[in-house]
């Protein structure tokens, strides 16, 4: 592979997922979820997947197209109120979902990328969702232990990608999708425009291309928007 | 009931001042800004990753461009965009000033529960228990009774827990509360309501600082 | 304070150092390090001051100018070696200084901005920057707890700043800047450039303003670099 | 004695492959890319904030564009800016393919001693630890014995550690070593040294791959 261009073919990628992977993806709402991966794990028909994102999505939008085939088997994301499918799997077994604070996940992703095995926290002591995680002891105060999470495959929403896969996010749509290329083994980005190498200014670039592997021109958005319904 | 929440609002965007910086759940917080003084000089901060919010756009609202519920926002002179790590940063590490939450109850302490009703839909917690810890101020803004009449003003959360002694304000359709070190205080009584009724209603005890 | 507009006197500034305090100063071999303020703060004649940076500087650039006075009580730093006088004065007792690993240092100043009462990590396990450090068990394998840094004051330098102090940094003069003004309780920024509030584009923004309690204009770089002698 | 800097730099060169991202120490990793092949597609990190660094200006050097030993340098077409924060990660989180560092003793086992000497100059150890720590291969570069004709390649260190079992390669004037599960390898005698010279100035037991 020339890590000098990481552009492929959406139909390249499809390999890169597998049975039973873990698997992030960005996006907060949908919004910098990437249509047409989600498009390509769908017809992957890889099943016994481990999700790792903000939320579910909606059921059309986002992850949850993906969620409501019911071939994810876990997900640990912040919220699953706007899919109310993920919240029936949840119900029936079918799907096990661990709920974590909204910026203590996107911390967790983070530190995977970084090398940070755990960091403390003292969010959501003595509240349901601190009883199963180890409790620290630092100078005689508590804290929670907060384990980082990492990821088989990534993928990720950019406004722009250079071949090197240095990327540009835009405005709201960057959300979690830095922390979940730095924190996925093989991390695949679909960007709406893909420039040549050297065409980005270095100060404007939000995230080093040193965090994707692979490059794929994005379809667009193919779903409407809960306030275009 | 619209009337309701909408009186809740008008009342909860006075306790905004010029300079702040306000992070707004969704819900009855979502309809505060309709109610501001347009020349107040806020900053509206949303998880998802911005600070300087603007209104609804009138037309052409950009899908990149959302706040914190999913729905389309406009940004005002001197807003920033940053990743959700960013966002969550500035709000545990204390840059908030004021954020402004629904409950679905508050004890006398300042315990607030608004994430979830055992055996009922199951939604997460999102981003509450962050506001909630690192908020300079909490103000929790609900519907002074459930629907079935029972209070949500209470002596100890009966409902699971979102953070403990956060809330420092109480703002209902019927009254404005403060939550002090010596307890539950009454401040004001909303046009519409008396004591009596406050008092029947709220099961915590009340410190009441109103004639 | 009119929090939209920032800017002040570099005067007005020094009333803001303190006898004792714990100053924490942007900067990687002085670039990045704000002058104007470095001789603002050597003019105000406090002493007995507690640093926490990346490095001593040089004696005659950036924080270097001020630890050669002898009036730091302490260091926290990733390296000394570019200040022998640093150096002397902690042989003969005079300044304490704690050294921490370069990354683990500003990974410590980001924690301490961002709400995060520490971390775990496996840098510099069994050497001699490790004994001091709480251990962590966590699953049957051994971590250090790097606890956060905060300080009473923090000194930044920029490129542009708009009134209210959101910042756009240039090159390699970002490093730890951004995190020094998370962790410190007042910040100032110098930047050689401000401008009105909404002439930076909110996506090219590296440092929102709401970390920003002041701005002074800088007077520009006045030392020579090491290649430059 | 530049003379044997400048052959352990060529011969260090020659580690980099195409593709690959590379952290250089300060010292004799700085002289490296002088003895690149031109048309190496290489990426050099800086921890203070670059990736894609290119080499020193020829004029109007910038002094906000530094590498990590604090001397200009420019960019390359592809290269980003950011903070140390992220440029640490980066390290931690094993991005960087390859690190050549300066040492001034290994052990048959790779513990890498780099940051210092009791009693001397106490520069600190920078970011040496990170990189030993994240980078997925490190290479340690040193003249092979010290100015006292001292052994460097030694059994177990003497000098406070930079890490554990991180080295995986050596070079010197005289030799090239890898550091594999069962000891230290010989791989290659550099010209003008002879294996009974290599022998006797290193302490470490040799297993012995050349002829």
């Amino acid at each position: 592979m020339d890590s000098f261009n990481k552009v492929v073919e959406v139909g390249e990628v499809a390999s890169k997922f597998f049975h039973g992977m873990t698997l992030m993806f960005g996006g907060f709402g949908g919004v910098g979820t990437p249509p047409t991966l989600i498009d390509c794990l769908i017809e992957s028909e890889v099943s016994d997947v481990h999700l790792i994102g903000n939320d579910a999505g909606f059921p059309w939008i986002g992850i949850g197209k993906f969620v409501v085939l019911g071939r994810a088997a876990s997900l640990i994301a912040s919220h699953i109120g706007s899919n109310p499918v993920a919240g029936q799997l949840m119900q029936e077994g079918k799907l096990v979902v661990e709920f974590s604070p909204q910026g203590i996940l996107v911390e967790r992703m983070r530190a995977g990328g970084s090398g940070i095995p755990g960091f403390a926290s003292e969010v959501g002591i003595g509240t349901k969702l601190s009883y199963e995680k180890p409790v620290l002891d630092i100078d005689g105060k508590e804290y929670l232990f907060e384990s980082a999470l990492t990821a088989d495959v990534g993928i990720v929403h950019a406004r722009k990608a250079d071949r090197y896969g240095n990327l540009v996010f835009n405005k709201t749509a960057q959300n979690t999708n830095p922390y979940v290329a730095m924190a996925s083994q093989t991390t695949i980005v679909e960007a709406e425009q893909i420039v040549e190498v050297g065409s980005l200014e270095p100060d404007e670039i939000h995230l080093p291309g040193i965090y994707i592997n692979f490059i794929i021109p994005s379809e667009g958005i193919n779903w409407k928007w809960v306030w275009e319904t | 009931m619209g009337d309701v929440r909408r009186m809740i609002a008008a009342r909860a965007a006075k306790e905004i001042e010029d300079g702040m910086v306000v992070n707004l759940g969704i819900g009855i917080p979502s309809l505060i800004p309709d109610y501001l003084r347009p020349e107040t000089k806020v900053f509206f901060q949303a998880e998802n990753g911005i600070l300087g919010m603007g209104p609804t756009p009138v037309n052409n609202a950009d899908g990149d461009l959302i706040n914190a519920a999913g729905y389309p926002v406009t940004v005002v002179p001197g807003a920033s965009y940053f990743d959700s790590a960013l966002a969550f940063g500035m709000i545990r590490g204390g840059y908030i000033d004021l954020s402004i939450l629904g409950a679905l109850e508050v004890s006398a302490e300042g315990d607030l529960a608004n994430w979830l009703v055992p055996g009922k839909r199951v939604p997460g917690v999102g981003g509450a228990m962050e506001l909630a810890y690192g908020a300079r101020q909490l103000i929790a803004v609900m519907q002074h009774v459930g629907k079935d009449g029972s209070p949500k003003i209470v002596r100890e959360c009966r409902l699971p827990l979102t953070a403990r002694k956060c809330v420092s304000r109480i703002i209902t359709e019927k009254a404005v509360f403060a939550i002090e070190p010596d307890g539950l205080h009454l401040l004001e009584i909303m046009e519409g309501s008396t004591l009596e009724d406050i008092v029947n209603s709220t099961e915590a005890d009340l410190i009441i600082d109103v004639s």
